[in-house]
């Protein structure tokens, strides 16, 4: 029995088969402007991955911002519930998860069965956000994917103190120019991140174990620098953070099929 | 043009008008009441004693209308925003902004309360730029367990009769002051029957109906909403009833008159069963004493005896009862607390009542937003975790 | 000769003044260099007319970049230099506006050209130059001819995103739900011209009115800008970038007779 | 002292007391320049630390923002704040005291003056100005972390860290628990409900002082009831009684900080400006300590007399040279930036004439006739509605207008600076009317910049020096 979930952000999508077994196949696209778009394309990329067909998906959940025009999921689920959710199934200790997306950036803090207990979103500033480090990899003319191991090798960390995004990318364009090195301005912007994510996790608080989802979860620098803002350890997941909502919304499939299921037996005696 | 939007609301039920009622000098009966050289008085908190406004005989048999003053419709803030700054609500900004397009020419007056900082802080805006013909303020204490401070809201309300009866017509006979007395405690009673149907176990109408009544009531002569609402309620009673809910939710927090917060809420499946409003609830709780030998007084104290709004600096645990209360009447699987962003009072407000409440093992939702309903896919997220974190 | 300098954000200006007559302006790229730009900027002028430094009696500075510039010169603070181009330009003008890469600004001046009173907006980039070049890379187009198509607009849609960042996506998704360029981007211009349009309102606004500063190159945001402040706007005539650096060439021995 | 005594128990009381001496000993250690008090630091901690702890001191002392300290030691503030030091101590002490031996914990908002409490032998907390006000402008590390407590429980950023901090200082133990809170129900929401939200938390009554909306006769009578029944209550709750003697004592020693008050007003319309701005800020300390003991007019009287001759001297403070820029704070100053007046001097000789924490309007507020309870209780209420911070804030805004232009004019004002708090929401309402009436009835221009008054990461001191230059470079020349 195979169940899939689809996750579109406003910077990637992700879809992850699953069985019984565990993870079957799972794709990462960029966004295609349309949300519908980049579910078809995601989706037929993993079913091409794993040659199954989409017929023989017995449920698939979406999540996302676009989650509800999604033509072949049968269902929907905030990606709140669905990073909390992947992140338990991969690994049964994490109680507080740190998703850095595109455009959101949420602290969510789950229960042993991964369910919600509570949570908090960034307010509608970019700072903070993946945006925010997409825009500095821009300036570097590199990947944003670099970022992490550059500000690795950080030492003098610059002060970076506007608020908004935008100056942000204006401020390292100076700091280039001022002569200071690439890796110590990825290490103040990774810092520059960490105090932001910290006012946002101070509102919920932080149980442990520690995980970060998403695209940014995979930038080491900004990994370190919130281990040290906060002085705790963050787990790393043995998945692509990327696809933690994805598989969220895999596995709420998988349950949501079995209810369902349950359901019409009830139904049928 | 008039006539024609008349035969057009006259033709439906009285549900579907309270329902659909143009807003502001659009509303139909608004400009028949207009028509018949009635006025209409416009207040901006729920501390204006309305049924005293009501009571005062205009010159000539006319009346005078009270009518609350909102934001609904509201597309953009410029002009507010340039003379306010942004830390100033955009509920505020929204109406002074509707007031600076001409939207409430059609008031004939305005009575202002020293209700909040950002609210009573505009009235400047409105006496300079706005002009109407009649602006007053009625100053109320921020306790009401005093007869100092009874007796000072007392002489505000007498105040305010007099300044618009004195442009107008007459101070109120006795039996005047009753019917009003009468006509308001009715509305309340109407009012609290919908609530009765909202917390049904299969409830006869959605939250965002609810509001659009409400609104309703805002904007008619009370007298003309009761028929209505009479025969609305019959109409409510006849409907089957709402089944297909996901889960049954409670609304508290600021300012709400615009059913679009109330729709992204539903939109996510959730139910909007009852409220702690001051546009809502509280706007109905309590009667006046129609036995009253000094009915000027028994309003006022009707005023001063209902369930507090926080910008009254005491009684925060007699809100949070009273949010417990309803939540247990209407049966709601939890609690969304809102504020409009830089309302401080409800910020804090909902601070306490929401610990409070949750310690009370009714989960809870915070939600910051703003006036005017954008950002509603982000709100909507939220809304919807909340309710997959209950379970439902 | 007196070479006036403004180094902005994005670009950097110089205008070359004789006898207080106009001769010559130029401008490069800033690319968050200043000590660059500025060394760029001579070299323009070398090229272009083959004046050298020394020929200069005097050199202003003003702008984000001053500071920055080792070489000794003048400086002069850039509402200054705004005040004194608007009255060089038009005599009768009481207030002036420049709306720059970062930061718009409106400030009312006396008919010496003296600052009266200004304010500055620049919490964040939404209303700024900056903000539009995202968006136009967002929808391929250049700020040459997005006033056309903005004018072809033939409805008004609302941009609920205050931030330049989220305007990107919320700009790429109406796209994609079919929303034509053309509406868009009168959108947006809209919107950000009521911030401007706001940012003035704060200031008592008198006399005729100059506008400066590279997005007063978009004809469709001037437009919209007289439309919102009622009033005639006259764009400086040398060239909207080049209000500061003018200025800042005036300045030298008391400015404007 | 005892380690349990609530001036070690309490870290901001603590840090009161211990400030109140450095200041003292610091300032009287003969130093002129900054180098000079760290050569003389060794000597200073000598002295201090026979009360004091050593290493609380020390660190303390690495806590001062320089530039305070440094503006401080510049003769203008040298004599006047050692006086403040000694007034202040003298409050530490009776206040800890007062706590030690276990009598009630009374809360007190300063916009009613606190000789009543005095006279029922109440020694009240002042968190508003004695705390967040002194201890942000002192010291770097200021509230930021209370005001963080506040932000992780979901106060905005926008809620007032005058209030804000201090009430979480409560919570994580750095102040003493109150047993009765005295509110105004002025100036703003922000403080209203955080003080509602600390008397819930607390489990404690909160007396409301009801501020009407209106200045008229009809609302002083209300006002001055409502003080009567305020008393009442106090009394009831505290079990303390008010001793009228008392109260003509503590009414008297305000009279006469009133006095050197309005002298100092009157002469800062001198051109030049004889009062340095800095001491606005420490005024208004005295304002909240109003009538406390004679210790709170010598320091007054040293202020009034030293700028008295500096103006009968002809002299001005300014460095030589300095053209006067007579600056109007149609605000008010910033607590965590104190020496930003004392910068303004030196670098713009920008001068700094009244601002909405300093102004009281002598012909209205005048002296409490101290004849009976009842002219002190009127006396008191009627400068209480007219008190700095609460006539601008309880009715109208046109009361700050006119005021403030007023001002403008009497003083020859130049130049305003509105740096308005962003919790100041009734502030930014009126923010443009009054920028317009000064531009367009007396041509004078206003900087609107915004920051937060007892928290610099909002904005940076860089960031406002900045603003300012290019304010003061651009229109004030």
């Amino acid at each position: 029995m195979i169940f899939a979930g689809v996750d579109v952000g406003s910077m990637s999508a992700e879809a992850v088969l699953l069985d019984e077994k565990g993870i079957i196949a799972y794709s990462i696209i960029v966004v295609k402007p349309n949300p519908v778009q980049s579910a078809t394309i995601v989706m037929e990329d993993v079913l091409k991955q794993s040659g199954v067909k989409l017929e023989d998906i017995a449920f698939c959940v979406s999540t996302g911002y676009g989650r509800e025009r999604i033509p072949f999921a049968q269902h929907n689920v905030s990606e709140i519930s669905c990073h909390g959710k992947g992140a338990v199934w991969v690994n049964s200790k994490i109680r507080t998860i740190i998703d850095i997306g595109g455009q959101d950036c949420k602290v969510i803090r789950v229960d042993g069965d991964g369910n919600l207990v509570d949570f908090v979103m960034n307010d509608k500033c970019a700072a903070g956000t993946g945006r925010f480090l997409e825009g500095i990899a821009k300036t570097f003319g590199m990947h944003v994917s670099e970022l992490g191991a550059l500000a690795l090798r950080g030492v003098n960390p610059v002060p970076i103190n506007s608020i908004c995004t935008v100056y942000t990318n204006f401020d390292v364009m100076c700091f280039l120019a001022d002569g200071w090195s690439k890796e110590d301005i990825a290490l103040g912007v990774a810092n520059v991140l960490a105090k932001r994510l910290v006012t946002l996790i101070n509102k919920v608080g932080l149980e442990e174990e520690i995980c970060v989802s998403g695209g940014v979860a995979k930038n080491q620098g900004v990994v370190r620098a919130l281990e040290q803002a906060i002085g705790k350890k963050v787990q790393s997941l043995p998945v692509d953070p990327q696809i933690v909502g994805a598989l969220g919304a895999a596995i709420f499939a998988m349950e949501r099929y079995r209810i369902l299921g349950e359901r019409k037996k009830v139904a049928t005696n | 043009m008039q006539t024609a939007s008349l035969k057009v609301a006259k033709q439906a039920s009285p549900l579907e008008e309270l329902l659909n009622l143009p807003l502001r000098s659009n509303n139909p009966y608004i400009q028949e009441w207009k028509a018949k050289g009635n006025k209409v008085i416009g207040y901006v908190c729920s501390y204006t004693p309305e049924e005293l406004i009501y009571a005062i005989p205009g010159v000539g048999g006319t009346r005078i209308m009270p009518v609350r003053i909102g934001g609904v419709g509201c597309t953009h803030t410029e002009e507010a925003d340039t003379l306010m700054y942004r830390y100033i609500c955009t509920f505020t900004r929204s109406t002074l902004q509707l007031a600076l397009d001409g939207e409430y020419n059609y008031l004939d007056g305005v009575v202002f309360n020293s209700c909040c900082e950002h609210m009573r802080r505009s009235y400047e805006f409105w006496r300079d730029l706005v002009r109407p013909k009649i602006i007053t303020m009625v100053s109320v204490p921020r306790t009401c367990h005093s007869e100092t401070e009874f007796r000072w809201y007392h002489e505000e309300c007498i105040n305010m009769m007099e300044e618009i009866g004195k442009v107008w017509g007459l101070n109120p006979l006795p039996d005047q002051l009753l019917n009003a007395v009468k006509t308001y405690n009715r509305y309340r009673q109407l009012m609290m029957e919908v609530y009765r149907l909202r917390a049904l176990k299969k409830p006869k109408l959605t939250g965002s109906e609810a509001f659009k009544i409400m609104q309703a009531g805002f904007n008619l002569p009370k007298d003309l909403f009761n028929e209505k609402l009479e025969m609305a309620l019959e109409e409510l009673k006849a409907r089957p009833g709402i089944t297909d809910y996901r889960a049954r939710v409670l609304l508290a927090g600021s300012y709400t008159d615009d059913p679009s917060l109330v729709d992204t809420i539903e939109s996510t499946g959730a139910l909007v069963v009852s409220d702690s409003l001051c546009t809502g609830r509280k706007f109905v709780d309590n009667l006046v004493d129609e036995s009253s030998s000094d009915l000027v007084e028994a309003v006022a104290r009707r005023y001063f005896s209902r369930i507090t709004c926080p910008r009254m600096m005491e009684d925060p645990e007699e809100r949070i009862n009273f949010v417990k209360k309803l939540a247990k009447e209407a049966e709601v699987d939890g609690i969304i607390f809102q504020h409009i962003t830089f309302c401080d009072i409800h910020n804090i407000e909902n601070i306490i009542e929401s610990e409070a409440i949750a310690r009370a093992g009714i989960p809870t939702l915070k939600l910051e937003r703003e006036y005017n309903a954008a950002d509603t896919g982000r709100l909507k997220t939220r809304v919807q975790a909340f309710l997959e974190k209950i379970g439902k | 000769m007196i070479l006036g300098c403004d180094i902005g954000t994005a670009l950097t200006k110089g205008v070359i003044l004789a006898e207080g007559e106009y001769i010559f302006g130029t401008s490069v790229l800033t690319r968050a260099n200043a000590e660059r730009a500025f060394e760029d900027l001579l070299e323009a002028i070398r090229r272009e007319r083959g004046f050298k430094l020394d020929d200069f009696k005097e050199v202003v500075i003003t702008g984000w970049g001053e500071g920055r510039i080792r070489l000794p010169h003048r400086s002069e603070p850039t509402m200054k230099c705004i005040a004194q181009a608007a009255i060089w330009d038009l005599p009768s003008c009481r207030f002036a506006l420049c709306l720059g890469a970062q930061q718009s600004s409106a400030l009312i001046l006396n008919d010496r050209g003296k600052v009266l009173d200004y304010r500055i907006n620049d919490k964040c980039a939404a209303g700024a130059g900056r903000f539009l070049d995202i968006i136009f890379e967002a929808l391929e187009t250049t700020p040459e001819e997005s006033a056309d198509i903005a004018r072809s607009a033939d409805k008004k849609i609302a941009m609920s995103s205050q931030c330049a960042v989220f305007a990107e996506s919320e700009v790429v998704s109406l796209v994609n739900d079919g929303e034509s360029v053309a509406n868009i981007l009168e959108a947006i211009f809209r919107s950000l011209v009521s911030g401007v349009v706001a940012l003035s309102k704060r200031l008592p606004i008198r006399g005729e009115i100059i506008v400066g500063g590279g997005l007063a190159n978009n004809l469709r945001i001037v437009e919209l800008l007289e439309e919102g402040l009622g009033k005639k706007v006259k764009v400086f005539r040398l060239g909207p970038s080049f209000i500061a650096a003018m200025g800042a060439a005036l300045s030298v021995n008391g400015g404007v007779r | 002292m005892k380690n349990n005594s609530s001036l070690i128990k309490y870290d901001y009381l603590r840090r009161l007391n211990v400030t109140c001496d450095l200041l003292r000993v610091a300032l009287s250690s003969g130093a002129q320049t900054l180098p000079e008090l760290v050569a003389n630091w060794p000597q200073i901690k000598a002295e201090l630390i026979k009360e004091h702890d050593e290493e609380y001191v020390q660190h303390l002392f690495e806590l001062v923002f320089p530039e305070v300290a440094e503006a401080l030691l510049n003769p203008k503030h040298l004599q006047p704040t050692i006086k403040f030091a000694i007034a202040l101590k003298k409050y530490v002490l009776d206040l800890g005291k007062y706590l030690d031996e276990g009598k009630p914990v009374v809360y007190n908002w300063p916009t009613f003056t606190p000789e009543v409490w005095y006279a029922m032998g109440v020694v009240p907390v002042f968190p508003f100005e004695a705390f967040a006000g002194l201890l942000s402008g002192l010291y770097t590390d200021g509230l930021e972390a209370e005001n963080d407590e506040a932000e992780k429980q979901g106060f905005a950023f926008h809620i007032c860290s005058f209030t804000k901090g201090p009430i979480k200082a409560i919570e994580v133990g750095k102040l003493p628990k109150p047993d009765l809170i005295i509110k105004n129900s002025s100036p703003c929401d922000s403080s209203n409900l955080n003080y509602q939200y600390a008397a819930y938390v607390n489990k404690c009554p909160l007396l409301i002082l009801d501020s009407p909306y209106y200045t008229n006769q009809r609302a002083l009578k209300y006002y001055v009831q409502n003080v009567r029944e305020m008393l009442e209550e106090g009394q009831k709750i505290t079990g303390m009684k008010l001793d009228v003697d008392k109260l003509r004592y503590h009414c008297e020693i305000s009279n006469r900080q009133m006095k050197y008050m309005y002298g100092l007003q009157r002469l800062r319309k001198e051109v030049p400006c004889p009062d340095p701005g800095m001491m606005r800020f420490l005024d208004f300390g005295t304002l909240v300590l109003c009538g406390h003991s004679d210790l709170v007019p010598a320091y007054l009287e040293q202020r009034y007399k030293e700028v008295k001759e500096r103006h009968e001297r002809g002299e001005t403070f300014l460095p030589p040279g300095k053209k006067e820029i007579r600056t109007l704070w149609s605000w008010g100053w910033v607590a965590n930036m104190f020496y930003l007046p004392h910068w303004l001097e030196e670098t713009f000789g920008s001068t700094y004439m009244e601002c909405q924490l300093s102004y009281l309007p002598e012909d209205i507020t005048g002296f409490v006739d101290t004849t009976n309870l009842d002219t002190m209780l009127e006396g008191l209420a009627r400068r209480s509605m007219n008190f700095v911070m609460h006539r601008t804030a309880m009715s109208y805004s046109d009361i700050w207008v006119n005021d403030f232009v007023t001002i403008a004019r009497s003083h020859k004002v130049d130049v305003a600076i509105f740096g308005g708090n962003r919790a100041c929401k009734h502030a930014w309402t009126l923010c443009k009317i009054l920028s317009d009436a000064l531009q367009e009835q007396l041509g004078i221009p206003t900087l609107v910049w915004e920051h937060d008054v007892c928290d610099k990461r909002f904005m940076p001191h860089s960031k406002i020096k900045e603003l300012l230059t290019e304010f003061f470079t651009t229109v004030a020349q």
